[in-house]
C-alpha cells in the first residue's frame, strides 16, 4: 500500500526523531565521549528540540517546507558539526520535495538521496568514513525503488551504524585518534539510525492508520 | 564532578553575564551570544572575528580588544557556535574594509564558519578566512580533518589583530594570519581529562600513573598513552614533537599553555625545562608566555606552541593590546 | 595526583627558573629565592616586599613590577619564606626611603617577616609592615590566630603599589596599605582539595556532593561542609558572609577568585552570579577582576574579596601596573 | 649518675633528631594535613637536616655553640611557623648555656626552660593552646630538678603531645578550624616529643657508655 506523505506526517516524522534523540541523548553523549568530545547527545537534542518548536509555531504546510525549517533550526541552534550536516541534510531534502501539499514515498526517496549526497559533499566524506554516512547511505538505498519499506531501511540503518564500529575513521573528530577510533561505533551514524527507525514508526503508524 | 555552575545548559550564557559585569569595554550580546570591543567597527579598520567551542577560556571572549579580535562567537562547551552568531559578529565589527575568520580546524567551525561567511556576504560583507591548523598530533592527510587548531590561535589573533589595528588591508592581515599559521606548531599533553558540565564525568579514563600524549583541547583522548614522566622529560617529548615539524631559523615566540587544572606552579617549572630543551636544540626565543590561555576546562596538562617570527612578526609581538587576557602598551 | 614536576624537592626553584626565562623585565634569584623588579631599587620610590609559601600563584611574584611589588619571596609550597629573603630583598629594593612589608596573617608569616625586619633593620633599611587579615571565615579573636589573609593581599598590593610608585613617603604608603587591609573582607569555598606536591595526595577528603566553606587558601579544611550548591546559592552565601563583615557605604572592588583548579568558563558564571547579589544587596561595584590570582594549587573552588574604595582608592587601582599577572595602562 | 654534656653530645642529640624526624616525616605531615596544612614534616627534615650538616662542617666547640648555631639553621632553611619557634627554643637555649666546654643536665634544664619560654613569647602561646609547648612544657618539667631525667621527660613530652588531642586549638593555623581541630594530635608537639626522645636516647648512650 502507498501512501501520500502531507506536512502532519513531517512533522511528526521530526517529533519522532526528537523524542527518540531525547531518550538516546547519554549514549550518543558516551559514544561520542569514546572517540570525539562528548556533545553529540547534547547537540541533537538541542536542535531537535528548537526544531519541533518551530514546527509547531510555524505550522508549514508542505512536507518540502517542513523538512527545510527543520533543517535550518537545526543550522542555527546546534553548532558543531553535526549542525551544518544534518542541517543540510534536511533543508536539501526539503528543497527536493519541493512546494508540494503531500509526496509519495519514492519521490522521498529521491529527495532524501539528493539530502545524503549534499551531506557528503558539504563534509568530504564517503561511504567507510566512519561517519553518518555510512547509516544514511544504506538506509536511503533500502527504501527499495517505490520508496516506502521504511522497516528494511531502519535496519539498513542501524545495521550501517554498526558496521561503523571496526572502521578507523577519516572525517571528524574521531579521525584525529586515528587506529584508536576502532572499535566504537560512530555517534553520528548512531543518530541517523535514530532518524530512520523514527521514520518508520511514523510510516507505521499512518499505515495502520494509528494516530501519533 | 562538581562544578561552580547553575545547570549544565546555562554555563555559556552565565558566564556571558560576568563577562559582561566585569569588562564594561566590551559590549556582551548575552542572548546571541556575541562578544564585541566597545568601540566596534573602528572606522578603516579590518574586522578580526573569531569563535569555537566553549570551554577554552579565556580564548577566544578573553582576546577580543584593541589590538586583536573585534569580536567573539562561543558555541557551547566544546561544540562550534552556530552561522547566526558570526554572520552577526561580522556585520557589528564591519567598517566596510572587510571581515576576516580565524578559524580552527575543525568540521564543525570550518562547517559553521563557512555558512556565516555566505550568511556575511550576502549582506555585504567581504569576508576572508584563515584556517588554524597547528596540531602536530594529528597527521594532517586526506585520512584525517587536517590538523587541529589549538594554541597557535593565541598568536593568529594577537599579530593579525595588531596587523589590523595598524590599518592594514584586508588581504595583508589575511596575509599575515596565513604567515603565523604555516609557521606555528603546537604539541599538546594530559595528566587528567577533562569534564564536561554536560555530562559530569571525565571525558576519559586516564589511571594514575599515565598520562596522555598528543591530546587536543576538545578532551578526546590523545594518540598515545604512556606512563608518567617528569616535567623534564615531557619537555623533551613535546618540543621535540613540535621541532620535527617545525625547523626555525629565526628566532620563536613560545607558548607555555596550562590546559586549565594545572597550577601556574607547575606551568612555570614546565616552561624552565621548555627552555632548557629549546637551548639544547638551539633554537633561539624571542619571547615566552606563560599561562592557561588554550584550555580544556579543568584538564591537567600542558601544550607548546612555537611560532617562528621574523622581525615583523616580533613588531605585531610587540604591539599595544588590551584584551582581558592579554594586556600590553595600553 | 599526578603532578606537572621534577620532584617536589625542586617545584619551587624550578619555577623561578621559569620566571626567568618567561620574563626578562624580572631579576630572578633563583638560589635566594627573591624575584625583583629588574630597574630595582627605583631613587626615591618606597619599596614595596612581600612573600609568603608558594602555591598561590600568580601571588606574589606574578606582582612584582612597575606599580606593584618591588620584590617578592617564595617559600616552599604554603610554608612561609624565611627571614633571609626578606632581608635580601628589601636590600635589593630600598632607595633610602624605606620599606613596606606586606605580610597575610599567618603565624609562620608574621614570625619569618618580623624577624627579616631585624636583621633588614640591623642593616639600616627602615622597615614598615602590614598585615593582611581579610577572611571572614575565621574569627578574630584571642582564641585564633586571627583572621587569615588572602584574595585582600592582592588590593593591598596594587593599591599600595601605586601610591609608592607615586612616590608617596613610607608613612603614607602603609597607611593606604592599612585602610585597604581594613576596607576588604574575603571569603572562600572549595568544590575539592587541592594536593601539594610533598604529600602527593588531596590535603581533606571531599566526598562529591558536598563542598567546604569558609576555606583558607592553604589546602586546609575549612570551617563547615554542607551539600553541594549551585553557583547562585554559592555567590549568595559568599557575599553574604562577607557582607555580614564589611558594610560598605562606598563602591567596592570585587575580586572573583578561582582557587587554581576552576575553568574560567565557570569563574565567569559565578562573577555574573556574584554580581546579581550584591545589586540584590544595594551595594555598588566600581570594578570587577576575574581569574586566578591567589590561588591553592588545583584545589577546584572560588573566593570572593570586597574593598570597598573611596575616591583615592579607585584612583590607585585604575593607575598603571606592569606585573606577570596584572596589567594595565603601561 | 650525673654526666657532663659535651658539644658531641650535642652534635649527636641533633642527629638522632634528624633521625628521627626523617622517620616520622610522613607521619608529621599526616597530621598537620588534618588541622594543618600537610607540610609540617617537610618543614622539620629540610631544617634538620641542614642544622646537621652545619654541625658537622662547622663543628662548633661548646654545648651553646651547637645550639645556637642549629637554631639559627633552622630559622634560615625551614619558614613556616616551625622555623622560627623552633629555631628560638634552639637558640635560646644555646645561648642560655653559655660558651663552656660542657654543662650538667640540670644546667641544660635551666637553658630548656629559658628556650620553651622564649617560644611561648614568640608565638604569644600557653599552655592547652594545642601547640608544640603542651609537650616542651611537661618535658622540661620531667626533667626533674637535677635535671637528668631523660627518660621521664621524653614520656611527659609524649603524653604531652598525646593530650593535645581533645583540645582545640587557639594558635597557629588549626586555630581556624575552631572545633573542628578538637580529635587530632598536634603536629608541633608530635616534633617535640622527638626532640626529648633523642635526647633520652643519646643520653642513654652516655649513660652505658655506648657509642652513637
Ligand atoms: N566530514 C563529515 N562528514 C560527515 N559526517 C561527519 C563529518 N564529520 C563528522 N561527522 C559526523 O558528525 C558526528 C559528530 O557530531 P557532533 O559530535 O555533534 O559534532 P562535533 O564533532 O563537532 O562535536 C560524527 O559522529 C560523524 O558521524
Ligand atoms: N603561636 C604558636 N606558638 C607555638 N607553637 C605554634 C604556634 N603556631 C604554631 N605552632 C606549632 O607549629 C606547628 C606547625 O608547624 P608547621 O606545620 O611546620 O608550620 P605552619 O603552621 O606554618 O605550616 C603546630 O603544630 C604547632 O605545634
Ligand atoms: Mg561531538
Ligand atoms: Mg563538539
Ligand atoms: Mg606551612
Ligand atoms: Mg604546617
Amino acid at each position: 500500500m502507498t501512501v501520500a506523505l502531507d506536512a502532519d506526517f513531517f512533522r511528526r516524522w521530526m517529533s519522532a526523531v526528537s523524542a527518540a534523540v531525547d531518550r538516546e541523548a547519554d549514549q550518543l553523549t558516551e559514544l561520542d565521549s569514546a572517540i570525539g568530545d562528548a556533545d553529540h547527545g547534547a547537540n541533537m537534542r538541542r536542535g531537535l528540540t528548537a526544531a519541533v518548536a518551530s514546527l509547531e509555531e510555524e505550522a508549514p504546510s508542505s512536507p518540502g517546507a517542513v523538512l527545510a525549517l527543520a533543517g535550518r533550526r537545526l543550522i542555527s541552534t546546534v553548532g558543531g558539526a553535526s549542525g551544518p550536516l544534518y542541517g543540510t541534510l534536511l533543508r536539501r531534502t526539503g528543497k527536493a520535495l519541493g512546494a508540494e501539499d503531500s509526496v509519495d514515498p519514492g519521490r522521498l526517496r529521491e529527495a532524501l538521496r539528493a539530502g545524503v549526497e549534499a551531506v557528503a559533499q558539504l563534509g568530504s566524506a564517503a561511504r567507510g568514513d566512519k561517519t553518518m554516512l555510512d547509516a544514511l547511505y544504506p538506509a536511503v538505498e533500502a527504501l527499495g525503488d517505490s520508496g516506502d519499506d521504511f522497516g528494511a531501511a531502519r535496519r539498513a540503518a542501524e545495521e550501517g551504524a554498526a558496521a561503523t564500529v571496526p572502521m578507523r575513521a577519516r572525517r571528524g573528530r574521531a579521525s584525529y585518534l586515528g587506529e584508536r577510533s576502532v572499535g566504537h561505533q560512530d555517534p553520528g551514524a548512531t543518530s541517523s539510525a535514530l532518524l530512520f527507525a523514527a521514520l518508520a514508526d511514523t510510516a507505521g503508524t499512518v499505515a495502520t492508520g494509528e494516530s501519533a | 564532578m562538581k562544578m561552580l555552575i547553575n545547570v549544565p545548559e546555562t554555563v555559556v550564557t552565565d558566564a556571558l553575564r560576568g563577562m559582561a559585569a566585569a569588562h564594561p569595554e566590551l559590549t556582551v550580546d548575552v542572548e546571541n551570544r556575541v562578544v564585541v570591543r566597545r568601540d566596534a567597527p573602528v572606522a578603516d579598520k579590518v574586522g578580526l572575528v573569531s569563535g569555537g567551542g566553549s570551554g577554552h577560556e579565556p580564548l577566544h571572549g578573553g582576546f577580543v580588544g584593541p589590538g586583536m579580535l573585534d569580536a567573539a562567537c562561543p558555541g557551547e562547551v566544546f561544540t562550534s557556535p552556530v552561522p547566526d552568531q558570526m554572520a552577526r559578529a561580522a556585520a557589528a565589527v564591519d567598517s566596510g574594509r572587510g571581515v576576516l575568520f580565524v578559524v580552527k580546524n575543525y568540521t564543525g567551525d570550518v562547517l559553521n564558519f563557512d555558512m556565516a561567511a555566505e550568511l556575511a556576504e550576502d549582506e555585504g560583507v567581504q569576508v576572508a578566512r584563515v584556517l588554524v591548523d597547528d596540531d602536530v598530533a594529528v597527521v594532517d592527510s586526506t585520512y584525517t580533518a587536517g590538523r587541529r587548531g589549538t594554541g597557535a590561535t593565541l598568536f593568529v589573533e594577537k599579530l593579525a589583530g595588531a596587523a589590523a589595528e595598524a590599518g592594514a588591508p584586508l588581504e595583508r592581515v589575511e596575509a599575515v594570519a596565513r604567515q603565523v599559521v604555516e609557521s606555528s606548531r603546537s604539541f599538546g599533553v594530559a595528566l587528567s581529562a577533562c569534564t564536561t558540565p554536560a555530562r559530569g564525568v571525565p571525558t576519559f579514563d586516564l589511571p594514575p600513573g599515565e598520562l596522555e600524549l598528543g591530546i587536543g583541547i576538545h578532551g578526546e583522548p590523545g594518540r598515545e598513552r604512556r606512563g608518567m614522566m617528569t616535567s623534564g622529560e615531557i619537555a623533551d617529548t613535546v618540543v621535540d614533537a613540535v621541532l620535527d615539524d617545525l625547523r626555525p631559523d629565526l628566532p620563536v615566540l613560545a607558548l607555555v599553555n596550562g590546559m586549565g587544572g594545572t597550577p601556574l606552579l607547575e606551568l612555570y617549572g614546565f616552561a624552565a625545562e621548555v627552555h632548557r630543551v629549546l637551548g639544547e636544540r638551539r633554537v633561539a626565543v624571542a619571547g615566552t608566555l606563560v599561562g592557561s590561555y588554550v584550555t580544556s576546562l579543568d584538564m591537567a596538562g600542558c601544550s607548546v606552541t612555537l611560532c617562528q617570527a621574523d622581525e615583523e612578526l616580533l613588531r605585531l609581538w610587540e604591539a599595544p593590546v588590551r584584551t582581558p587576557a592579554l594586556r600590553w602598551g595600553i
